[in-house]
């Protein structure tokens, strides 16, 4: 079973060469630490950066230099900034490649859901719904059940959906998932975990194709 | 050159009324309009409907505005980092229109250029998309949004020069562009104002013609959400 | 009667303190020459730059500072470039007060015909189908009648349209004129111009509504 | 960073086909992508359809691919000072759709950012307007226009880094900056190109996302259209 960082390191084999990639809050943050260096990637924050580096050393904040999360952040060697507008342009242009966000719930269909609990929790979708509605290549980050151990990959999702028929990917503490036209396809189990134990923790139909390999990292 | 030049934070707000919608520009904490949300407070104005990616945190930005209930609503993209909004919002004191973040900037970018309505694949298929026109265009569907109307739009800069050109700085520009212009006044508060010919007409990231009022801010706190850090080794 | 500078010169007393004005080509371009001093004003070219000075001095014309009759020109304090999307939404989002900008054919009701004559003349529209669409104060410059002794200012245009029902005003070398819901109202006389002269040179309906004084430059 | 740069002009244009469509940045004569056109001559593709504000002139710009019958079809918004052209259009041996300017612009932007389609007040009740949707918004008709496809760029920028950020000088901006990535591949000219990390981040007009290939041009004629110079005293 993979932890946060395990499920980061995971979906940083999924970042290739020359991508430009948005990195939702959580977990998909951290998927910047393992990327391997000897790729060229760039990071675009929707609040209007491109070419985002590490945080900055203690006494070098800056409060106008920041992520999406609100994080005092540093930029790289060519960098851009910009206002919202051009942002979402990128994202709603498809000129960035790869987007990792956060879930709540993804149903078998790719349907996402991660922006409100009605009546409970409202915090509102950000730039998540721009973001799912536009990229071609959305990998979902997040564990596989939720605190009181229901799954969260689902037939059909129950809370407000965020984007319909738009997640390709899934990678949990159990398992790598792929959204297919039949369901959710099982590409690798996460070390010691069993399909058995993935196939009990989704409530979506699960696909196993043959043998499934357990992944590296 | 048309001077926008105006004296101070009060006379840059000359006009605002109760029940007036505003567009506050800001990312959370960063890039807000500080001294125009300091003067809205004091003001006392009510029932103001506020156009803003977030609603501050308790203590700062539009969070001082929320705590006086001046706010009848809110339009937004996100508002967590903030209790007593959540509270006001549960409890129906408070009415709020959440919108997806790009569709934001693009509501108050058509306001600017005239364009009345615009297509976006953002909300389609979820409830942000019930009740308007929905359209397919090659194979994909989208979702008819229309252009902002506000009284004014309350934007802050980095420098900015008596013919109103401004220039903003690392991500503190957000939204700020995007609301010039997108109101009936635009009032632009700056770091630093500069005679007119002192900045790079080719580095002006927002002509002086969609700014009505200019003044030098003060007292900035800039304050951070979320510090940061990493160890120097 | 008024010569092209007469008819600039007569549309300057139009243009106000603090007014954003774009000009086209031809007597438009004038215009700029008889502003009054003591009011401040910024002229606005399409492609790209707000705060156009005069022209330059010999050997300091710089090939990318044009206007958008491809003049080199100068820029003044305050001035500003910005690429042709923003350009057009200073002109569509009505941040332009006052447009002047030659045409062809006026109608009674306000329509504009200027860039086209079928089967010869066809040098497209430029920037002035957005301009008269747009724009809420919109000055004719032209001469009354065409080189064959037409009238410019018909029931109906002839020629395919520019615009519809957006003409204001219009100065010509005989007559300043309003359109109203009803017609053509004269407003003055070109200097030593009678109201029949005009009468004469105006095919569409002229609105004598009193004494028409004499135009003051 | 990822970069971007490519050896020279032909490097930058590998793949372009007969059959194709290309934007070109450029206002008149000014800011034109003058070794992209020259390598396009030299090349010998035909049939292309162009999507540029205006055709050049007889013997410089797009009117030299004007005289090589290589074009199949213009898409401007002005095209006088070019007599060829006038000839090749009258006679019918050139396609030509007319576009308003800002239609024009909006058509590349909306490519850029990912709108089909937007309302615009232009060519309302014209022959623009011919075949295409209208609707009223607030008491005013507009006019639907859908976004741009394209298969190349061309554009040309005053510096460039090699991660594609770009920055234009003065009018020279006028379109280039609104194709970036309106097209399948984007390709940047560019006077002074240096290495990530010279460009002022808060400087850049267009961020290197838009741009697949920069080249460091040469041989710029820049070409003045109407020298109009005043005396000195």
């Amino acid at each position: 079973m993979l932890d946060k960082n395990g499920i980061a390191k995971r979906i940083a084999k999924e970042v290739k060469d020359g991508y430009y990639v948005n990195l939702g809050i959580g977990i998909p943050t951290l998927v910047a630490n393992f990327v391997r260096d000897d790729i060229n990637v760039e990071f675009q924050s929707e609040n209007g950066v491109l070419g985002m580096g590490p945080f900055p050393f203690e006494g070098e904040e800056d409060a106008d230099i920041i992520n999406a999360g609100k994080q005092t952040i540093t930029t790289l060697n060519g960098a851009s900034f910009f206002d919202s507008a051009t942002s979402f342009g990128m994202i709603r242009g498809k000129h960035v490649d790869l987007t990792i966000l956060g879930a709540m719930e993804v149903s078998e269909t790719g349907d996402i859901a991660n922006w409100k609990i009605p009546g409970k929790m409202v915090k509102g979708m950000g730039g998540a719904m721009d973001l799912v509605a536009s990229a071609e290549n959305i990998i979902v980050a997040m564990m596989h059940t939720n605190r009181a151990g229901e799954s969260k990959l689902l037939k059909k999702c129950s809370l407000p959906l965020t984007g319909v028929g738009c997640v390709t990917k899934i990678v949990t503490n159990l398992a790598v998932i792929e959204v297919t036209p039949k369901g959710f396809k099982l590409l690798e189990r996460a070390p010691g975990v069993s399909v058995d134990e993935i196939k009990e923790a989704t409530e979506g139909t699960l696909i196993v194709d043959g043998e499934v390999p357990e992944m590296t990292l | 050159m048309i001077s926008k030049k105006v004296a101070d934070v009060k006379e840059a707000m000359k006009g605002i009324q109760d029940g007036m919608t505003f567009m506050l520009g800001g990312f959370g904490l960063c890039g807000i309009p500080e001294n125009a949300i300091t003067e809205l407070v004091s003001s006392n104005i009510k029932d103001i409907t506020c156009i803003s990616n977030n609603a501050g945190v308790d203590d700062f930005g539009l969070g001082l505005l929320l705590h006086k209930h001046q706010i009848k609503k809110m339009i937004s993209s996100y508002v967590g980092e903030n209790e007593e909004f959540e509270r006001q919002m549960l409890s129906g004191e408070l009415e709020v229109e959440l919108t997806p973040q790009g569709t934001l900037a693009e509501k108050c970018r058509a306001a600017q250029a005239g364009f009345p309505a615009f297509y976006t694949p953002a909300g389609y298929g979820t409830e942000v998309a019930e009740g308007k026109e929905t359209r397919e265009f090659n194979g994909k569907m989208y979702v008819l949004e229309e252009a902002f109307k506000a009284d004014f739009a309350f934007v802050k800069a980095w420098k900015g020069d008596e013919a109103g050109n401004l220039i903003f700085k690392g991500t503190a520009r957000n939204f700020n562009p995007c609301m010039c212009g997108a109101a009936t006044i635009t009032v632009a508060e700056v770091e630093e104002l500069v005679p007119a010919g002192e900045l790079d007409p080719n580095q002006i990231h927002i002509p002086g013609i969609f700014v009505q009022r200019i003044f030098q801010g003060e007292n900035y706190e800039k304050r951070i959400e979320q510090r940061t850090v990493r160890p120097r080794n």
